[in-house]
């Protein structure tokens, strides 16, 4: 797959540009960008491709968090090696709520989801020698080579993850098992006749859905130095599949505006609330505000997601084809994801 | 009397039905024959307005159905019992037959009409108070034929009701059809696959064909035209 | 076995509140085939007006009386303006709509009251029933919650089972399609549900402000207990709410109780899981949803 | 097809991450590192210190008010000309209690915003996740208000707390059991986390073993409804008294359902969660039946009469104490609109005096203002700043914890009683002297030194 290869090349090219321009913290953030980017992608394949709902992807991420931040804590493993400890983590975790979700349809496993994202950090407390309790444990990012500062570095290990996550994906989706993910999630039966194994399908989705969500629960814990509890509470699990949701549900590209406006839409109903001059407090709910009708505005003038939104535009555009430089992206726009139904 | 003038209706870029124009009179039944994609179901859905067309105009009784809510239009008398599964599964038959009378007739006269559709289908009697999930195929066809009768429709839209069925039972259901339509000034359009039996009822033929008509005439006509029979029809 | 009597009472005034949500999510469920996760939120909006109509001097009871009534309007008010314009489309965007309309609400109720702890008035004294010489953990407060949510399940199966209203909401949340055909003003009655959960909605929040940490947040974990209740009841049954709902609450307070509160979503997840495993679409799922 | 292809693809993605590294290293060369200028965030007339608090979510009642309450300090400091002629900008920024949004936050100040010091940010598992950044960047992390223990640690020698230590608390509070309530049963509830736990270290440091007989907790990110499951269980094992290390809204939590169950022990509450503006108004509702509107002093009167706390400043019911006046005036003053809203309350009081504590010690660290110079004047001076506090900060350069002393209090319906715009709470007096010991073994003693006054130029001009 070329192609994704290409792309991925000339995004590493664009990112390169632009880390080595912008300030420390800019590099920071974009970091994170790139670390959601890789739960995102993630959540799209389960959820867009597949048609399995997760509202628990954050306690996915913390497993990944957790489980590279104590090899760093008691071994001396190499750094690669602790990251994909966090993805074999996570998809282990993945596999044992996506055996049970074969059987369920979306909003019951919306449930079955959302309690796992509540139950996992509390488990964590309870063992506060193991896990670090409030003070958590610390992560360390292997020293920069040379000048490069810390922020710039980590950067390009989140970046660098991101785009190999997005290639990998990406060439899944173009593979038969891709064709074999969206086919279970249009019709379990016609798939199973057509000798797909449905369930063995699912639990796969879930794993590598998993998985991504673990590294980029490491990423994140590099982001910060440090993991514990309170950084992966519901609220996330939620915010990410309504990035996923805007972004554009099924599609990899579009996982990368649901990064940017995981990261940065908050900020920007911060500082747009900070106009207002108002007392901190009500300032602080305004931008919350802001956020909440944001995401609403958003679904109902752009359904199917700022990438959908896009591609639309690009095919209204005159002399356009229909061939959008996208990575394995699979939704059509306009077509409806079957997820949170029971007919 | 039902009159279609000119009726179009797409798919995105699949044009299901061309410029369809016929007339349906009172008392008589109107058969709409056809393949499989002919636009026949399309047809139906277009006049109880489930379906937007693109041009055209359906008047019923000199007064324009299009535009208006599917609910507004069953108020005004037209009866479309829809293919396969018309009846509603959870409820129960009663309920089922209850539902349609809930616009139409007063708290009184609801049971009265109940039981006489009842009666009329004995056979489910039994079965009032079953879930209609537990029917069989021609009961089911039955419940959903009863509860169109039971609002006492002026247009009564028929979707492939002898799909499934054993062919005793459908020429039991296509008689008692004749009987209703003959005996009052109710307009019946009766969508089938199974031209010879839905001729044997009519008095009016439609055939249709990738969404054009292709012939609009007498029933004994068209099941005299042995062209027409072998091309469209299939027996 | 003092205790385990304790934790059952507990457990069931928990668990009447979880089934009060859990009939709500359940109602909207019903009828538009989503789930509503502004619920709590807007109990928590209409906890609020009432908190402020009470500091104005209204009595009690018709502050009561007043928030359920807003409570549906402001449901059904939802439901036409944020909910139907995504009819037709993604299962999922209407979900996130909620999602936003939730964090909106929690920062209109922080913007407008504050971050000022207050607290909620009980409809009834909150000291425990006595037997004998002994009080329980059972307070007669809690009996007005047990009796309220029954009411509340009472009424709404009564309209459902008696009315032909109850027949219309059935037949168009069952069958929107053929309702319509039957001339079943079925728009009407989706918004009808809506307004409905929204009688409920304000309900528990009106019942849990009492006795928890009233402010923006705190219907939050009511409703995902709720959600687990709903889920486990079977997502379209009003009695598989109640008794979804109920189980949770228990679960929790045994979980919390012998082994620790920081396991009770643990405890709640592990429930879920066997109920799923037993019946995937919840123990109260309709036997024709199992289509032949 | 796809299996050949997708190894092809994994060798690929091997190269370009090869690709990815070698342009890394090379642009190593080119991103010289600044020459170190001057102090970040200083300026000849200004100096930028700024911190992350919750504003909104569940933590935030309550905390919310200490950072605006800081910033009326700060601009009474400024209209008076600033600290050696630099007026102080103070940014608080929202985290909403999460350590993830902390992490970001904190860059964004100290990378974007250049701020001199973090200064009053809140909350244990928040400040934790940046404590090594913080220091990493030798950016002072001053005054976190948290009792955590491990503000004083070698390790991060920018990092330092304010209020007593959690385990001082406990000692504090398990000394005073220890001797009035000697040979009765005491049981615990406390809060699953570092605050909790320290402080039943605490208490387990001053309390013989046999005589706890439950130790029960909560988790707080699950805290939903009444802590009735606790309460029964302490009930059961029949503890007279119960020492409970929880936040408000748990405090309203415990006593509810223990009311409803007539059980009433003698309750021994930590600072935090004994405050009464907070607590009083969750446990308001138990005496208001529907309908009625029964106001709220007696209310509060009802459950926290007879309370056992602490405290490590005088509180704000005790309206003749010179600092508390000048803090109401300044309050009102320099924030008139949290003023109306909170009132003088412990949260407020607590905002002033942190931000007093850090105006000493800008003044303390000189002209010519470092970082490195900050901290060195707070290990020097710190024992001799001017503070609210019973007892003195005892900063030096191995001890980063603030107060390690307090007194305890017995909230009391005949108590003058914490008047605030939501209404008046219940007020407190003395039940021991004022006592001081350390987050180690050291004892628990009766502290025999002065205690400050306001300085004239905050009392006159204020």
């Amino acid at each position: 797959m070329l192609r994704h290869l290409l792309f991925a090349t000339f995004g590493a090219g664009i990112m390169y540009l632009v880390t080595s321009n912008i300030s420390l913290f800019d590099n920071y953030q974009v970091g994170q960008i790139a670390s959601f980017v890789v739960v995102l992608a993630g959540l799209s394949l389960l959820t867009g491709v597949n048609g399995q709902i997760s509202l628990g992807h954050g306690a996915f991420m913390a497993v990944g968090a957790y489980t590279t931040a104590l090899l760093m804590t008691h071994t001396q493993w190499n750094f690669i090696l602790e990251l994909l400890s966090a993805v074999g983590a996570a998809g282990v975790a993945g596999l044992l709520i996506g055996i049970p979700a074969t059987r369920l349809k979306g909003p019951y496993l919306a449930g079955m989801t959302l309690l796992f994202a509540l139950a996992l950090p509390p488990i964590a407390d309870k063992w506060p020698n193991t896990f670090g309790g409030d003070q958590g444990l610390t992560m360390t990012t292997p020293n920069a080579p040379g000048t490069l500062s810390p922020q710039e570095w980590l950067a390009w290990i989140q970046i660098g993850g991101a785009l190999i996550v997005l290639v990998l994906l990406a060439n899944l989706l173009h593979s038969r098992y891709g064709r074999t993910l969206r086919a279970v999630r249009d019709d379990e039966i016609a798939a199973s006749l057509a000798g797909i194994n449905v369930a063995r399908t699912k639990v796969l989705a879930f794993v590598i859905s998993a998985g991504c969500a673990g590294l980029a629960g490491a990423f994140l814990g590099l982001s910060t130095g440090v993991v514990n509890t309170g950084a992966f509470p519901l609220t996330l699990s939620i915010q990410l599949l309504a990035a996923m949701v805007l972004g554009g549900t099924g599609s990899l590209i579009g996982m990368v505006w649901g990064g940017i406006l995981l990261v940065y839409l908050p900020q920007w109903s911060t500082s747009l609330s900070g106009h207002f001059n108002l007392g901190s407090g009500v300032s602080a709910y305004l931008a919350t505000i802001i956020f909440g009708a944001v995401l609403i505005v958003a679904m109902i003038a752009a359904p199917n997601g700022i990438q959908g939104g896009l591609r639309w535009a690009w095919r209204r555009l005159p002399g356009s084809g229909s061939g959008v430089g996208g990575s394995g992206s699979s939704a059509a726009p306009g077509a409806p994801t079957p997820v949170l139904t029971d007919e | 009397m039902l009159e279609i003038k000119d009726l179009s209706v797409s798919y995105g870029a699949v044009r299901a039905l061309r410029s369809v124009s016929f007339e349906a009179q009172p008392g008589s039944i109107t058969a709409v024959l056809g393949a499989n994609g002919a636009g026949k179901t399309t047809l139906l859905r277009t006049i109880s307005g489930l379906v937007r067309p693109r041009t055209g105009s359906v008047h019923f009784n000199g007064e324009e159905l299009l535009g208006r809510r599917v609910e507004t239009i069953a108020r005004q008398g037209v009866a479309h019992v829809p293919e396969g599964r018309g009846i509603i599964e959870e409820l129960t038959v009663e309920e089922n037959l209850r539902l349609a009378t809930l616009w139409c007739l007063k708290r009184r006269e609801r049971q009265t009409a109940i039981e006489e559709i009842l009666e009329l289908f004995p056979r489910l009697m039994g079965f009032r108070h079953r879930h209609a999930s537990t029917l069989s195929g021609g009961e089911r066809q039955m419940l959903v034929l009863g509860r169109a009768l039971i609002s006492r429709p002026r247009l009564l839209l028929l979707d492939e009701p002898s799909l499934g069925l054993a062919p005793l039972v459908t020429a039991q259901l296509m008689g008692l059809l004749r009987d209703h339509a003959t005996g009052t000034d109710v307009t019946v359009v009766l969508v089938e696959q199974n031209a010879r039996s839905a001729l044997s009822v009519s008095q009016h033929a439609v055939v249709l064909n990738l969404g054009e008509v292709v012939v609009s005439s007498s029933a004994a006509e068209v099941a005299a035209d042995e062209g027409l029979r072998h091309h469209y029809l299939g027996f | 076995m003092s205790l385990f009597f304790n934790y059952t009472l507990n457990g069931i005034s928990n668990g009447m509140i979880y089934s009060a949500l859990a009939l709500a999510l359940v109602l909207i469920f019903r009828a538009t085939k989503i789930i509503n996760f502004a619920q709590g939120a807007a109990g928590m909006m209409t906890t609020f007006i009432a908190s402020s109509l009470l500091a104005h001097g209204v009595s009690y009871w018709w502050a009561f009386v007043l928030v359920l009534a807003i409570g549906f309007a402001f449901g059904a008010m939802t439901e036409r303006i944020l909910i139907r314009p995504l009819q037709g489309k993604s299962e999922l965007n209407p979900v996130i709509v909620t999602i936003g309309l939730l964090v909106v609400l929690e920062g209109v109720a922080g913007a407008i009251y504050g971050n000022a702890s207050r607290g909620f008035p009980a409809a009834y004294s909150q000291s425990g029933l006595t037997f004998g010489h002994s009080r329980i953990a059972f307070s007669h407060f809690d009996v007005f919650i047990l009796v309220a949510v029954l009411v509340l399940m009472i009424a709404i199966l009564i309209l459902f089972r008696a009315t032909t209203l109850g027949l219309r909401m059935r037949a168009s949340a069952f069958a929107g399609e053929i309702s319509r055909l039957l001339g079943v003003r079925v728009g009407i009655l989706l918004t009808l549900g809506w307004g409905l959960a929204g009688i409920a909605g304000s309900l528990t929040g009106l019942l849990v402000a009492p006795t928890s940490s009233f402010g923006p947040y705190y219907m939050d974990l009511v409703l995902v207990y709720a959600f687990t209740g709903a889920v486990i009841g079977g997502l379209e049954s009003p009695v598989g709410a109640l008794i979804g709902g109920l189980v949770t609450g228990l679960c929790i307070s045994y979980v919390g109780g012998y082994l620790g509160s920081g396991l009770e979503p643990m405890g709640a997840l592990v429930l879920l899981m066997v109920a799923l495993m037993a019946r995937p679409e919840g123990l109260f799922s309709r036997p024709a949803a199992r289509r032949v | 097809m796809s299996y050949r292809k997708s190894t092809s693809g994994w060798r690929w993605t091997r190269a370009l991450v090869a690709g990815a590294m070698g342009i890394t290293l090379a642009t190593t060369v080119l991103s010289a590192t600044a020459g170190a200028a001057s102090t970040p965030g200083v300026t000849s007339s200004s100096v930028n210190i700024g911190a992350t608090v919750p504003l909104t979510g569940p933590a935030a009642p309550g905390y919310s008010e200490i950072a605006p309450a800081m910033g009326a300090l700060f601009s009474w400091v400024n209209a008076h000309g600033g600290v050696n002629g630099r007026k102080i900008n103070y940014t608080y920024l929202d985290d909403g209690y999460n350590p993830a949004n902390t992490a970001t936050q904190t860059r964004k100040l100290v990378l974007q915003d250049n701020i001199f010091a973090d200064v009053g940010s809140l909350g244990t598992p928040t400040q934790a996740a940046v404590q090594g950044f913080l220091n990493s960047q030798k950016v002072p992390q001053l005054f976190i208000e948290s009792g955590c223990n491990c503000w004083s640690n070698s390790k991060f020698p920018g990092s330092s707390g304010w209020q007593p230590p959690y385990t001082v608390e406990g000692k504090i509070l398990g000394a005073y059991i220890k001797s009035s309530f000697a040979g009765k049963k005491v049981g615990y509830l406390f809060q699953a986390d570092e605050f909790g736990q320290d402080f039943v270290k605490g208490l387990d440091q001053e309390l013989p073993a046999a005589s706890v007989v439950s130790r029960q907790n909560y988790d707080v990110a699950t805290l939903a409804g009444p802590l009735s499951n606790q309460m029964a269980a302490l009930k059961a094992a029949g503890a007279q008294v119960v020492a409970m290390a929880t936040i408000p809204a748990a405090t309203a939590l415990a006593m509810l359902p223990a009311a409803v169950i007539g059980y009433s022990p003698q309750y021994v509450v930590s600072n935090v969660g004994a405050d009464a503006p907070t607590v009083g108004p969750l446990l308001s509702a138990f005496a208001q039946k529907g309908g009625a509107t029964a106001a709220q002093v007696a209310a509060v009167g009802g459950l926290l009469n007879g309370v056992i706390t602490d405290a490590y400043f005088s509180p704000e019911s005790n309206v003749s104490n010179p600092w508390v006046q000048v803090e109401k005036k300044l309050l009102a003053k320099y924030a008139p609109s949290l003023y109306a809203k909170s009132g003088l309350d412990g949260n407020t009081q607590y905002g002033i005096a942190l931000a007093y504590t850090f105006v000493q010690a800008l003044q303390a660290a000189g002209k010519n203002l470092t970082r490195a110079g900050l901290l060195a004047a707070i290990a020097k001076s710190g024992k001799s700043f001017v503070t609210p506090g019973f007892v003195p900060l005892s900063y030096s350069s191995s001890v980063h914890y603030g107060f390690q002393g307090a007194e305890v209090i017995k909230l009391s319906s005949t108590a003058p009683p914490a008047v605030t715009p939501s209404g008046s709470w219940i007020g407190g007096t003395a039940v021991s002297p004022v006592e001081v010991t350390n987050v180690g073994s050291g004892p628990v003693k009766k502290y025999t030194g002065k205690i400050s006054a306001p300085p004239k130029s905050l009392s006159k001009s204020a």
